[in-house]
């Protein structure tokens, strides 16, 4: 079984009439996700890739049930657009947008917490169930359904190692990139539990990054939870310290955030780490 | 985004929060054409984005007018851990009674606003939490919920400050600090010190401010404040074309679609034995005017000796990025040797445009890289 | 608290809300003299604290100047709804385009704040909602998040405002009133008619706001607009002694401690036969002050035949019940007869007190009510 | 089994120090409340009923475990209280204060959501489990120890009520004064299923009054869900339109607010309305 995400979902787009928003519904619709309709406001009445578009979400819900929204609104407008999508009780919430402020993301957080939402991103590439469905803008053909859950902070990275995984003839139950920024919806340690429960994941793969401590609380997890093989990556060994990689959250702001002192937490806690990422499918 | 000390300060005078009296100047003729003769004692501080200025020497108390000379002509120039200094910020002189440390930072760690408290002012912080943890106090507020009564009574209880004057003062500064997080989309606000003074007074007398950098789109009237200093003009440059840009020292120039791929291939360029001269994302657009201005901007570097091209198609077309490159190997004159790892989207239709350029094509990133690397050692 | 028309309309240019120019005036001679002659046609809108002064006559289109006169004769001392008009807003006429209904309230159901928009202003919201109900858009807003983008979506798309300009200034005053709530603790704000007048301009044409009591205390500088001008005398030194008191029409005068039991103790007069002259709570202290500032208050009003005591103590002690009411007697000279219920905390001391001033002591709740109601059939 | 509170409850005091605060600890620790420690900032060190005192309920919560905490602090300090409590992750907080903004309390009850807090109050004399613990004003002589619930919007008609009860010689499981604010931590609703999910509670007593719809939410719960004889009595069958009878909640703003129509509305969901306060023990 895949997590989040199979080819029953209803997904919705909010901010379908722009440019990527357009682009990638189709992508998604061809992929064989089930996309009912979009959202932009101001442009209700209009179809887009076949599909009706509304003002607003509750406009959207009064003719169909929705269970995931794709958020490709531009960012002064994008957190606005998961607080609308929270507001209708939308239980998955995947924001493809770049450039929302951290504050804003850090209100959101703590607004879901309790609440049976799950938000991917902002910053991210989505989220795919190979062979079901996809929401964002992950390449569908480099992927195989399977058996190994993806969990990544990372975009092209993410495709690097599943095009590794795939070639080698290892598929994949879901791969899930989390988001480039420091405050993100889900951060690798809830989806790990999912995966961790999901009973036809065999083993995870755990691409990380230099800034913050999101991979050492994945390693504290993985040592006391996790019996299915791990295969963690983590990306950043020559960034200098202080400067921002690409990423608002590729940052170093302490020893313990570097790839090195990352690489040591995961291996003291038994997990393998790859050197290179095309050494990952050799684990498995 | 940093802050210099003294734009910080200029945001605290706009949220009132009390601040030394004070003047920027840039260069040295000019403070010292312009410094009063009744105002000694004063304080001459080197204006950097980087810590530990003090312990280098870039703070200088003058206490009469005959040490003015020389101790400007010591500020202005001098460097300071591999910033020049070109501002010094003089202020007036103050009789310091008590210093405490206060910031309020975005904490991504426990998703918070964390709240820093610590009646040993003037250290930096990440020097006192190891040497005396116990003495500093770290209050996670809910940005739903706001400051509420029990921060400041934990505030007052670790700085143990009774007298009522002075905690009117505190409260305001720390509402004020909060408001600027929230109200600025900071990432970090630090008064270090954070004094009391002769005369029961509070004062900030530095000021430290980062601004969360997709927060600054959002702000009205901030461009007084914007400032990249702290960036190369190679880098200055990159932003101004869109793209993530990161000077280093190593010779093999990077050219990636995506932050975790660019990481990695400078990761994999050391691992085999070479120097990345630099972290280069140009991101998720196909736009050939973007692979124009990554080639100009490490053409510019001299240290850099060959290019490598890392591009993972997604949303990105290969044959976009093969267009690209054509038109600046026509226009640019480079001299310097290609590499080019392309896969994904419309991999057939780039790799015949480059085909056509007689430029080396690589199946696969590790054998892109190695072929980098190797050119390197010839 | 309720406001005025004219307190809100402050309030609202306080917000940079706009409102029509305007006056209010406390007497007909002051109106008279102070209208300018060519500024007609204007508006004169009697100030009462209740809705449904329109169908009452309260408003008045007046055209030329020979009109004044009759007009404010008319208004000045007009009794609507048990209100007697002693303060008349005049503005200026204005040319109405379109009407619109809005409102902010602390929705207690949804604990939500709703906004409520309707493009039919001018019309009693209760009404337009059981005519029309299709014609309201209820928004809840969680106060944690505020209003947000599709709150403005949802709106225009109701009001079917198109024009770039107009969304402006609707986004402008929609923002302000919200804010008005978060800030000044309002029950309720409402514009009923929030028109767009001629130049494409949108503006208050009346003001209906509700403050909560117990936010009061915590607004400074609102005492200029604090007014009781909704209560009866007796009902305004209540207030101040720290009673909630509402007259009533009925003869038995109640001194209760508790609201839920106060007005049980109204139901249960009325059910066994009587009228309730009033609802009064003495709350939980035990102060004598309080029995003795009740008295007098009950005292004043002369369709009280009888005065019945429901007192259950728990933080209240009966003794102090008691003591107050001895005291009363002795100062006050009350000669209506008193029914006294008293139970609870320190009860034996209480009776006996009671019993030294031959008074009716009753030993239950329901023996009490009887007692008083069969009083006043002699 | 009583709901809430018990023997075992470790109680706290927020404004110990306070004249009402101080009083009604005596009072809770002579009726057997396991009352531990109490909090009044600046007051620290102290002690009050030969209970500590503390500057923050963190730095009580280093010496002690707290299961709930009664809230007397006054009004402009008290919403702040109520904040530190739930940062503190306390589970069952009382508000005995009147005065606090609604508006207020409509932040705090949409912050709560969705967490594992119970708030009772505030305006409200708190609760008490006859022969085992109270929290809060409620006298401890005129209850026994029983099987009936009783809940409530209001302060001495409880008392009327339970005492009724006692005399009659029905115990009471757990009585709840809810508060006679608009805004209220717990409504009817979340009391009632509390009360219907202990098996000692054979019976509920529910007092309402006009203004607001929680009887009428109550009802409807009740019809569906309750199989338990519940009695309701309301207050305010001769109070006036639009006039706030003492409480702050106690104000009828529309038609369907007012006493009879809640009534009405009770016994057409086949619930008993007692006319008067001492009917309530006969239908038992």
């Amino acid at each position: 079984m895949s997590i989040l995400l199979n080819k029953d979902t209803n997904v919705i787009i909010q901010g379908i009439t722009g440019r990527d928003g357009g682009f990638h519904t189709k992508m998604m619709i061809e992929y064989g996700t089930k996309v009912i309709a979009g959202v932009t406001p101001g442009k209700g009445g209009i179809e887009v890739a076949g599909k009706p578009v509304f003002n607003s979400v509750s406009d959207l819900k009064k003719e169909f049930s929705v269970d995931a929204t794709t958020i490709f609104v531009p960012p002064k407008f994008a957190a606005d657009a998961i607080w609308e999508a929270i507001d209708e009780e939308i239980k998955l919430i995947v924001v493809i947008t770049e450039g929302i402020p951290a504050l804003e993301m850090l209100k959101i957080k703590n607004y879901i917490k309790g609440k049976n939402i799950t938000i991917i991103g902002p910053n991210c590439p989505g989220l795919i169930s190979p062979g079901e469905a996809k929401m964002g803008i992950l390449p569908g053909n480099i992927c195989k359904k399977g058996n190994i859950g993806v969990i990544s902070r990372s975009g092209t990275l993410t495709y690097e190692v599943v095009y590794g995984l795939t070639t080698a003839g290892i598929g994949q139950t879901t791969v899930v990139g989390i988001g480039g920024d420091p405050i993100i919806g889900s951060r690798f340690l809830k989806l790990l539990k999912m995966f961790n429960a999901d009973e036809e994941t065999e083993g995870i793969v755990l691409i990380g990054e230099i800034g913050g401590n999101d991979e050492i609380i994945a390693a504290d997890y993985i040592k006391e939870n996790v019996k299915k093989p791990v295969i963690a990556f983590i990306a950043g060994k020559t960034a200098p310290k202080g400067k921002r990689m690409g990423h608002a959250g590729a940052i170093i702001s302490g020893k313990n955030e570097t790839a090195q002192a990352k690489i040591e937490y995961l291996e003291k806690a038994g997990i393998k780490v790859a050197n290179l990422p095309q050494d990952i499918p050799g684990f498995f | 985004m940093k802050l210099y000390e003294f734009q910080g300060k200029r945001l605290f005078a706009k949220y009132l929060i009390p601040i030394p009296k004070g003047k920027i100047f840039y260069s040295k003729d000019d403070a010292f054409k312009m410094i009063d003769q009744d105002i000694f004692p004063i304080v001459a501080k080197a204006q950097v984005l980087v810590g530990g200025r003090g312990k280098a020497g870039g703070v200088k108390l003058i206490k009469q007018v005959s040490e003015i000379e020389s101790a400007l002509e010591n500020l202005f120039g001098m460097d300071i851990k591999g910033y020049k200094v070109e501002k010094v910020l003089i202020e007036e002189g103050l009789n310091i009674e008590q210093e405490f440390y206060l910031s309020f930072m975005l904490n991504r760690n426990s998703e918070k606003i964390t709240m820093i408290t610590s009646s040993q002012g003037g250290t930096e912080i990440e020097i006192l939490a190891e040497e005396n943890p116990e003495a500093i106090l770290k209050l996670d507020i809910d940005p739903l919920i706001g400051l509420k009564n029990h921060h400041f009574v934990k505030f007052f209880e670790k700085t143990k400050i009774k007298d009522r004057n002075l905690k009117n003062q505190f409260r305001y500064i720390i509402k004020k600090m909060y408001q600027m997080v929230i109200e600025l989309s900071l990432n970090l606000v630090e008064i270090n010190p954070l004094a009391i003074i002769k005369g029961n007074r509070v004062i900030a007398l530095d000021s430290k401010i980062v601004v969360d950098d997709n927060g600054i789109p959002f702000l009205s009237d901030f461009d007084s404040f914007i400032n990249y200093d702290d960036l190369t003009s190679e880098e200055l440059d990159a932003k101004k074309a869109g793209l993530s840009y990161v000077q280093l020292n190593g010779n093999i120039g990077c050219i990636v679609n995506g932050a975790g791929l660019a990481m990695t291939t400078m990761d994999m360029i050391k691992y085999f034995g070479g120097e990345p001269a630099n972290f280069l994302d140009v991101g998720g657009s196909s736009n050939p005017d973007k692979v124009i201005n990554a080639l100009k901007i490490l053409k510019r570097d001299k240290n850099v000796k060959v290019i490598l091209f890392n591009i993972f198609g997604g949303i990105t077309r290969c044959d976009d990025i093969a267009n690209g490159i054509k038109i600046a190997m026509e226009k640019l004159e480079i001299s310097i040797p290609i590499v080019i790892r392309l896969t994904g989207t419309n991999e057939k239709e780039g790799v015949k445009i480059l085909n056509s350029l007689n430029l080396d094509i690589a199946t696969s990133m590790q054998e892109a890289v190695k072929k980098a690397v190797s050119m390197i050692g010839d």
